[in-house]
């Protein structure tokens, strides 16, 4: 009984996030963007905790406080500072517009559940959920960086890209081995900084943050 | 035991005799203006001459080196017809660098040191016994030769002739890759007879990658296109070096992996007719082609084309008669393999001809010389040694070779009933062949050296270098040796060619003529001897006048033109040789682009290009694009998985 | 603890702290390479023994001789590498393009960059790899973007964000993999040791999906086409030391991650990833060809070619067999050696021409021979032409395509190769001959060619000579990988 | 002993009837035109008028121009011994018959040589058509004389393929044969500068080849190449005869042979000269251009006598 109340509200953080995500995506601004990925990561740390509690492995609590502290309040902050530094307008800069890339997210969905199909025999409904929300989250991510131009927004996509794989790490095998997650942390915190600067800097040059200005490369 | 040690002793000594001075003068090229590195080169370049005498000496010459690469080791096996090989071609060499030496160009010390590279890998591709070595020389030997083409203008030229000889040089690596693999063993010397253990697919498939691969090298169509430029955009040593020495080492190479390698067990009758076909194609192009060229360089790079295509074509006739008769056999290999020995021996006797003719008169087009014979007689004499036996005039030696040839065509009665239909055909090439060669030396001798000096570098030539018509009376003389004494050399090579090509019957059993070149030789020289004689013993006067001019008197100009000489073929030829005339403003003159080029390559390389482009268009330069490349990728790469 | 290790990690601490401390001072441009000889110095006496095929593994760290030859070469490259920066950069500093403090950023960031693609290859845990390859393109991204120029930055963006997708991708393929060793392996389930002993029992499902995401995601960072997108931009725009590093070893970075996997992963599911290896290949090493026949920008051209070279090393990974295997190492030291030698002389020329626009470069044999030379000979040996390295490199796995039967494939490689050496000809050799401009400085200082010769040595000697011992290494590294594929 | 004797015997005769050839065709062809004509000897007087007068030469030419009558007479009395002319066994077993054809390429190859010599436009002019020619008759003849060697099963000695084919009696003659012996005697007319190929009467630059050539010797040099070029003419009327026909011809030193052969080949020269007079005056000389036509026609004769013998 309990432990499918426990299954239940795993099951439910999971798809808010997802939830969240496609939201996200059909976000047109940027300040309900970056409140939707503190939510989106908010639940990730709610998820951590109910696994943590039920798992009994303690290692995820320190995950769950991280996702708290830094994707919940840290990073939105850093996000919202960029933003402040370098004046960027407000809109996230459509590449392809909001049906268009609701549509695509459904079917990175439909594809993420087809993917995962044949992995899904030796789990647990709970554990095949997780699976194919955390690969569409993933997907959905990716595919917000491809029909986004603005550089902030980029970032976001990654960080839910992020997100998505821990859903699936605390999910399928209760947590990475410690090192891995706080590497992982470390690593995210360390890009969205770089990124940060970088953003900055093309704002520099460009006097905008919008990347299809970057197309001096090419051949 | 002590007769043993004294043996790889001697070989040791010899070897570094051969080796390491070149190996010097690579790195001494700067050291006194490159006259080190010339010394170093000339030394071993005798060495080398004294290969076939050494390899009598000494039984069983190989050695494996100290030094081994990642692919295995480097070993070499010098068997007769090997020693033959680097004998010949080690006197050419020395020739030919004695005169770079001597040239109007005076000491270049890049050439210096290049040319002893050059000597270094010829020799080792000849006498290498493992894989790695005959490929890693063989590469070594264009690489240097692409870097001594280079004549300080845009290049253009060796590039392509890289490019193309690397194709090749992939094809060879693929064969060689898969004969090594077939064997298990990197010595070349433990692959008699591999074709019984590949398969006859796969050594028809091997055979022709190896004709094809060295054919690159030896202008087989269509890759010859880089031949004209090559060699006349490069100094004409280098081209003097790459049409003998490297030709050589390209046909022995060539002969001993395909005959005594691979071997002949299958039936190799249709490949072998295949190439017989290809070759004879490349002949019958290298000779129209070579009459309408104007500079002499180019008149030489055709000719070597279709000296080259008349070698292969023997070898791959070896191929067709490998069933049939096995005497007939040898003859056609000797014939072939006895040609490219000449050739090597006339054309850089050509090569340097040309380059002193260039060098005196400044001038590098036939049109503007002239008269040379006059001022001077001497170099207009060995010239003539020199394109007698390009024409294959009796009794120089390219005539000996062309005689075995025909014997060999002649004898062909042993065939299938449905091959030798191919052999009066062959034959007829031959003929006219020789015929358009004839023509086209007869062009380039006759407006380089008679007539009237047609521009003002002609009629006044720079006074030669001292010393630098030592090499072409050498040269000269082989010929005529060549020519005179070419049944001992006939001998011995024949019995190169049967111990290489596993064949148990000599060429004489095959040879249904009689002749003696030496006796022909004499017959002649002492025929015109007793008329001069004769002639000297009744003296008359003599008078000199001008030349008949119907009443005018004759200026330069009112001379026949090289391209009115070879306007009646061209125009009995049309269909071959399409439209010829250019017309350049109110001027009308004679012009030719090579087919191969214009339908092949260029729509070759434009179609790369159109490729090119159509796939540079994926880096488009927006993120957003590439994301999605990856996002498509991924979804691809898991679906693929999923449904697989 | 193994005191060879000991002191490579304690030096290369010691320099990162050095050089970050004394980043301002004018003796950086000196210490900085004489760090990096140390380094180089330590990496080898650690090296040595272990391709002699002594193990090390000791608590986080493990060394075969396959993470050994990894090392190696970056310890040389990235030696020589600095040397060359130090006359590079001295250039560039004395024109004005770069100041001091910029100078003292570079040679940190360089420092941090090359030690942590060392300690990559010594970590025990696959975790730490991942890490690593994510560092290292935190630390490069600095370096990409070093000019301040528009391009530059522009480049510096594309590569973090695709470098950062395709790391996250991977690490979903971890998240799988350690998914399916939950129940398996008890601890230290990402450690590369012991999921080679556990990799029967592990989940092949799992492990075929996770092998698509790891080598999608290191893909991205090896540059297997289509995910290269970022490569050409990067190489062509970081300074001209830094990309020879980047295209030499940080490649082989995460080529080493994905080699890792794959090699558990052929227990697992045999056949399964090194086909995804082949056809990632063969695609890399077809477009890459075109590229490099219609490229303009020599700086891209060679980073082309670097996506090439991924490919038939990829390509001999993938066959798999012994003979190709060894193939494919031997190309990739190979091309570890060779791709500097031309990116450093690119270098030369490009600050010498001020463009990078092959067109408009012409007779540098005239202004600067040397480079000319070690141009010439590095395009040579690139192309595969005997007797470099990459010949006995793409020879090897040719033999190990003809060995398995991939008589097509071999065909159509030797094709492509064909492809890249025309392409190659047809753009490098007309800049070395033909009038240059008449504005082109003359300047060959010593440090200019030195360490570029020195690798063109390296790379024809390793394709001339190979002395047993060296070949007995590469054996070594071959047989942690095959010895237990086969 | 004898046979080498006789061998030698053959060859002087042979140069020395070269000019009565010549004569008699001449003055048959002046008898056709109802002219009276020269004496059959004229040519013996010419040539000797010509050797005892001096030479002049051009001062453009070098040594090559006066060596060249050497080597054209030389390479020509050298083919007078390898031909069977009266008797098989020739002097010639150091030289068979791709040497002939070799030969006939030296003769004319320092010939066309000596005609670029002079630096007008006349040299250039006949050696260019030669070259033309020559490309198209010098693989006919190859192979004309292969068919022969071929069909004898002798080898390439020439005394043996003409003592094999008159061993052989009637069944030598089939198609081989008679086409390889039609495309002999075109090449015989082209190589010999007869009508229709050449006018060796005239000396119109239009219509010249072989006498262009010669334009620029004079004395003992032309004599030499008169001389040489009608022993050209006998030598393939001799091949002709004794080759293609060999009936007749001794194979054997027996005197007997020999003086039967003796009548028998001078009947068959008498015949050969006649017909060859007979067909140039009533052939007139086509247009350069036009004599590709005929070449190539002997050429596929050739071709196709070796064909049919090889198929059939």
């Amino acid at each position: 009984m309990e432990n499918a109340i426990i299954g239940n509200m795993i099951d439910l953080c999971a798809v808010m996030m997802l939830l969240t995500t496609v939201l996200a995506v059909a976000m047109t601004h940027m300040k309900p963007l970056i409140r939707l990925f503190s939510a989106q990561s908010l639940f990730l740390a709610v998820l951590a905790l109910i696994v943590a509690y039920s798992s009994g492995t303690s290692h995820i609590y320190i995950m769950c406080g991280l996702t708290l502290v830094l994707k919940v309040f840290v990073m939105p902050r850093m996000l919202w500072y960029i933003m402040d530094r370098i004046n960027v307008g407000r809109e996230v800069g459509l590449s392809l517009g909001i049906p268009g890339t609701l549509l695509a997210s459904g079917l990175m969905m439909v594809l993420s559940y087809y993917i995962t199909e044949p992995l899904l025999a030796t789990m647990h409904t709970v554990e095949r959920n997780c699976l194919a929300l955390s690969v569409s989250i993933l997907l959905i991510g990716l595919l917000m960086m491809c029909t986004r131009k603005n550089a902030i927004t980029e970032t976001i996509g990654l960080l839910m890209m992020e997100n998505g794989l821990f859903l699936g790490a605390v999910a399928l095998s209760h947590g990475m081995p410690l090192i891995v997650e706080i590497a992982a942390f470390f690593d995210v915190m360390v890009a969205v900084i770089i990124i940060g600067i970088f953003a900055h800097r093309i704002n520099r040059s460009f006097n905008s943050v919008d990347t299809s200005f970057l197309r001096r490369l090419r051949e | 035991m002590v007769m043993v040690v004294e043996t790889s002793a001697l070989l040791t000594s010899y070897l570094v005799a051969m080796f390491l001075p070149p190996a010097l003068g690579m790195i001494a090229g700067r050291l006194s203006s490159g006259r080190v590195s010339y010394l170093l080169c000339s030394f071993s370049c005798i060495v080398g001459m004294m290969c076939y005498p050494v390899w009598n000496a000494v039984p069983g010459f190989t050695m494996t080196f100290p030094l081994g690469s990642a692919l295995g080791d480097y070993a070499v096996d010098v068997d007769m017809l090997t020693s033959i090989f680097v004998s010949i071609s080690s006197l050419v060499f020395l020739m030919i660098v004695v005169h770079m030496s001597h040239s109007g160009h005076g000491y270049r010390p890049a050439m210096a040191s290049m040319s002893c590279a050059l000597f270094v890998s010829c020799m080792l591709c000849m006498m290498a016994d493992t894989v790695v070595l005959v490929l890693v020389a063989w590469e070594v030997v264009s690489l240097v030769t692409f870097l001594m083409g280079d004549d300080g203008g845009e290049g253009g030229h060796r590039w392509r002739f890289l490019v193309i000889t690397h194709v090749g040089g992939m094809m060879l690596i693929c064969a060689f890759t898969y004969m090594w693999l077939v064997s298990g063993s990197q010595y070349l010397h433990d692959w008699t007879g591999l074709g019984e253990r590949m398969g006859a697919t796969a050594s028809i498939a091997v055979i022709l990658c190896l004709f094809i691969g060295f054919g690159t090298k030896l202008g087989t169509l269509p890759f010859h296109v880089w031949m004209p430029d090559m060699y006349s955009g490069s100094p004409t040593h280098t081209s003097a070096l790459l049409t003998t020495v490297c030709s050589n080492v390209a046909v022995l190479v060539l002969f001993k992996t395909v005959f005594s390698c691979v071997g002949t067990t299958h039936d190799m009758v249709v490949p072998g007719v295949a190439l017989c076909i290809l070759s004879a194609a490349t002949a019958l192009w290298g000779a129209m082609e070579s009459m309408i060229q104007r500079e002499p360089r180019r008149i030489l790079a055709y000719s070597s084309m279709e000296n080259m295509a008349l070698v292969t074509m023997c070898l791959s006739l070896g191929l067709v008669f490998s069933d049939a008769s096995e005497g007939l056999m040898a003859l056609v290999l000797l014939a072939g393999l006895l040609h490219a020995l000449n050739h090597s021996v006339f054309k850089s006797l050509m090569m340097l001809v040309v380059d002193s003719v260039e060098d005196v008169t400044g001038e590098g087009s036939i049109d503007r010389y002239g008269g040379i014979a006059c001022s001077m007689p001497a170099l207009s004499a060995v010239a003539l040694v020199g394109i007698a036996s390009l024409a294959a005039v009796p009794p120089m030696n390219g005539f000996v070779s062309e005689w075995l040839m025909l014997q060999s065509l002649l004898g062909t009665d042993v065939l299938a009933s449905d091959m030798r239909v191919l052999m009066p055909l062959l034959v007829a090439m031959v003929g006219v062949c020789g015929m358009v060669v004839a023509t086209s030396y007869a062009r380039l001798y006759g407006f380089t050296f008679l007539g009237r000096p047609r521009s003002p570098g002609a009629s006044e030539p720079r006074a030669q270098r001292r010393g630098s018509l030592v090499p072409l009376v050498v040269l000269a003389a082989s010929c005529v040796c060549m020519g005179l004494f070419a049944t001992p050399l006939m001998d011995r090579m024949s019995a190169g060619v049967t111990e290489a090509a596993g064949i148990h019957q000599g060429y004489t059993a095959a040879l249904s003529g009689t002749m003696d070149p030496l006796v022909l030789g004499l017959m002649i020289a002492g025929t015109v001897a007793v008329l001069v004689a004769a002639s000297k013993v009744v003296s008359y006067g003599k008078a000199v006048d001008d030349t008949w001019g119907c009443g005018g008197t004759l200026d330069e100009r009112m001379q026949y033109s090289s391209e009115g000489f070879s306007q009646p073929i061209v125009r009995v030829f049309h269909p071959f040789y399409g439209d010829t005339s250019r017309r350049e403003g109110d001027r009308y003159s004679t012009g030719f682009t090579e087919p191969f080029v214009k339908y092949i390559y260029a729509p070759a390389g434009r179609l790369v290009m159109v490729l090119s482009e159509r796939i540079t268009r994926i880096q488009t330069g927006n993120i957003q694009s590439y994301l999605s490349y990856i996002l498509v990728t991924l979804v691809v790469a898991l679906l693929a998985v999923r449904l697989l | 603890m193994n005191t060879a290790l000991t002191s490579l990690i304690c030096a290369m601490a010691a320099s990162c702290v050095l050089c970050i401390a004394l980043r301002n001072r004018r003796c950086i441009g000196t210490l900085m390479p004489v760090c990096s000889i140390v380094l180089m110095v330590l990496a080898l006496n650690l090296c040595v023994p272990v391709l002699g095929g002594e193990v090390i593994d000791d608590g986080p760290f493990y060394m075969d001789p396959l993470s050994a030859v990894f090392m190696v070469l970056v310890a040389v490259v990235g030696c020589m590498a600095s040397v060359y920066s130090r006359a590079y950069m001295g250039l560039e500093n004395r024109e004005g393009v770069v100041n001091h403090r910029e100078l003292g950023q570079y040679y940190s960031l360089l420092i941090v960059f090359v030690s942590v693609m060392m300690l990559t290859f010594a970590a025990r845990s696959m975790a730490i790899v991942w890490l690593g390859v994510g560092a290292t393109t935190l630390v490069s991204t600095f370096l990409v973007g070093f000019y301040s120029r528009e391009e530059s930055t522009e480049a510096a963006w594309k590569y973090i964000i695709l470098c950062s997708v395709g790391i996250t991708i991977a690490l979903a393929g971890y998240t799988l993999v350690y998914a399916s060793t939950v129940g398996v392996i008890e601890h230290g389930a990402l450690d590369w040791p012991v999921l080679m002993a556990h990799a029967q029992e592990l989940d092949p499902t799992m492990m075929r999906m996770a092998m698509v995401l790891v080598i999608v995601g290191f893909g991205t960072k090896v540059g297997f086409v289509p995910m290269h997108t970022w490569l050409p931009d990067a190489h062509s725009q970081a300074p001209s030391p830094v990309s020879g590093l980047l295209s030499a070893v940080l490649l082989n970075c995460a080529m080493y991650g994905i080699l890792r996997f794959h090699a558990v992963s052929e227990i697992t599911v045999p056949g399964f990833s090194s086909t995804i290896l082949m056809a990632f290949g063969l695609v890399s090493l077809a477009v890459a060809a075109f590229f490099i026949a219609s490229s303009r920008d020599l700086k891209r051209m060679l980073a082309y070619s670097s996506i090439e070279n991924m490919g038939l090393i990829a390509l001999g990974f993938g066959i798999g067999t012994p003979v190709a295997v060894t193939g494919a190492v031997l190309q990739m030291v190979a091309h570890s050696v060779t791709k500097p030698v031309l990116f450093f002389s690119a270098g030369n020329i490009i600050q010498s021409y001020g463009t990078r626009d092959m067109s408009a470069i012409r007779g540098v044999g005239r202004v600067m021979p040397g480079t000319s030379w070690l141009l010439a000979a590095g395009t040579l040996a690139i192309v595969g032409a005997p007797p470099f390295a990459v010949f006995v490199g793409e020879l090897t796995i040719l033999s190990g395509m003809l060995g398995g039967g991939l008589v097509w494939l071999a065909a159509v490689t030797v094709v492509l190769l064909c492809v890249v050496f025309a392409g190659f000809a047809r753009n490098v050799f007309p800049m070395l001959s033909g009038d240059p401009p008449s504005d082109v400085p003359i300047d060959g200082s010593f440090c200019r060619i030195a360490p570029i010769a020195v690798l063109m040595a390296l790379s024809l000697s390793i394709g001339l000579f190979m002395p047993e011992q060296a070949m007995e290494w590469i054996g070594n590294a071959v047989g942690t990988f095959t010895g237990v594929v086969g | 002993m004898i046979p080498t004797v006789i061998g030698i015997l053959q060859a002087v005769a042979l140069v020395l009837v070269a000019p009565l050839v010549s004569g008699i065709v001449s003055k048959t062809k002046a008898r056709m035109q109802g002219r009276g004509g020269a004496s059959v000897l004229q040519p013996y007087r010419d040539i000797r008028k010509l050797l005892g007068k001096d030479s002049t030469v051009s001062g453009s030419t070098s040594w090559l121009f006066r060596a060249v009558p050497f080597v054209c007479m030389g390479s020509m009395i050298v083919l007078a011994m390898m031909t069977p002319f009266i008797y098989t066994g020739t002097l010639a077993p150091f030289g068979d018959l791709v040497a002939v054809v070799y030969l006939f390429t030296l003769y004319r190859f320092s010939m066309v040589l000596g005609g670029l010599e002079g630096g007008s436009a006349f040299g250039g002019m006949g050696s260019s058509r030669e070259m033309m020619m020559s490309v198209l008759i010098e693989p006919a003849l190859l192979l004309a004389i292969s068919t022969l060697a071929i069909l004898s099963g002798a080898g390439t000695d020439m005394g043996d393929i003409s003592e094999s084919l008159s061993g052989m009696g009637l069944l030598a003659v089939g198609p081989a044969l008679i086409l390889a012996g039609a495309s002999f005697t075109i090449t015989l007319l082209a190589e010999n500068a007869r009508i229709p190929f050449d006018n060796p009467s005239t000396h119109l630059e239009l219509t010249m080849v072989h006498e262009a050539m010669l334009l620029e010797y004079s004395g003992r040099g032309l004599a030499m190449m008169e001389l040489s070029s009608m022993v050209r003419l006998t030598v393939f009327m001799a091949m002709l005869g004794s080759m293609f026909f060999p009936w007749g011809v001794a194979t054997t030193a027996e005197p007997v042979d020999i003086l039967v052969s003796v009548a028998v080949t001078s009947a068959k020269m008498l015949l050969m000269t006649v017909t060859l007079a007979a067909v140039e005056s009533v052939l007139c000389k086509t247009r350069l251009f036009k004599t590709p036509n005929l070449l190539t026609a002997s050429f596929m004769l050739s071709l196709m006598a070796m064909m049919s013998l090889y198929i059939l």
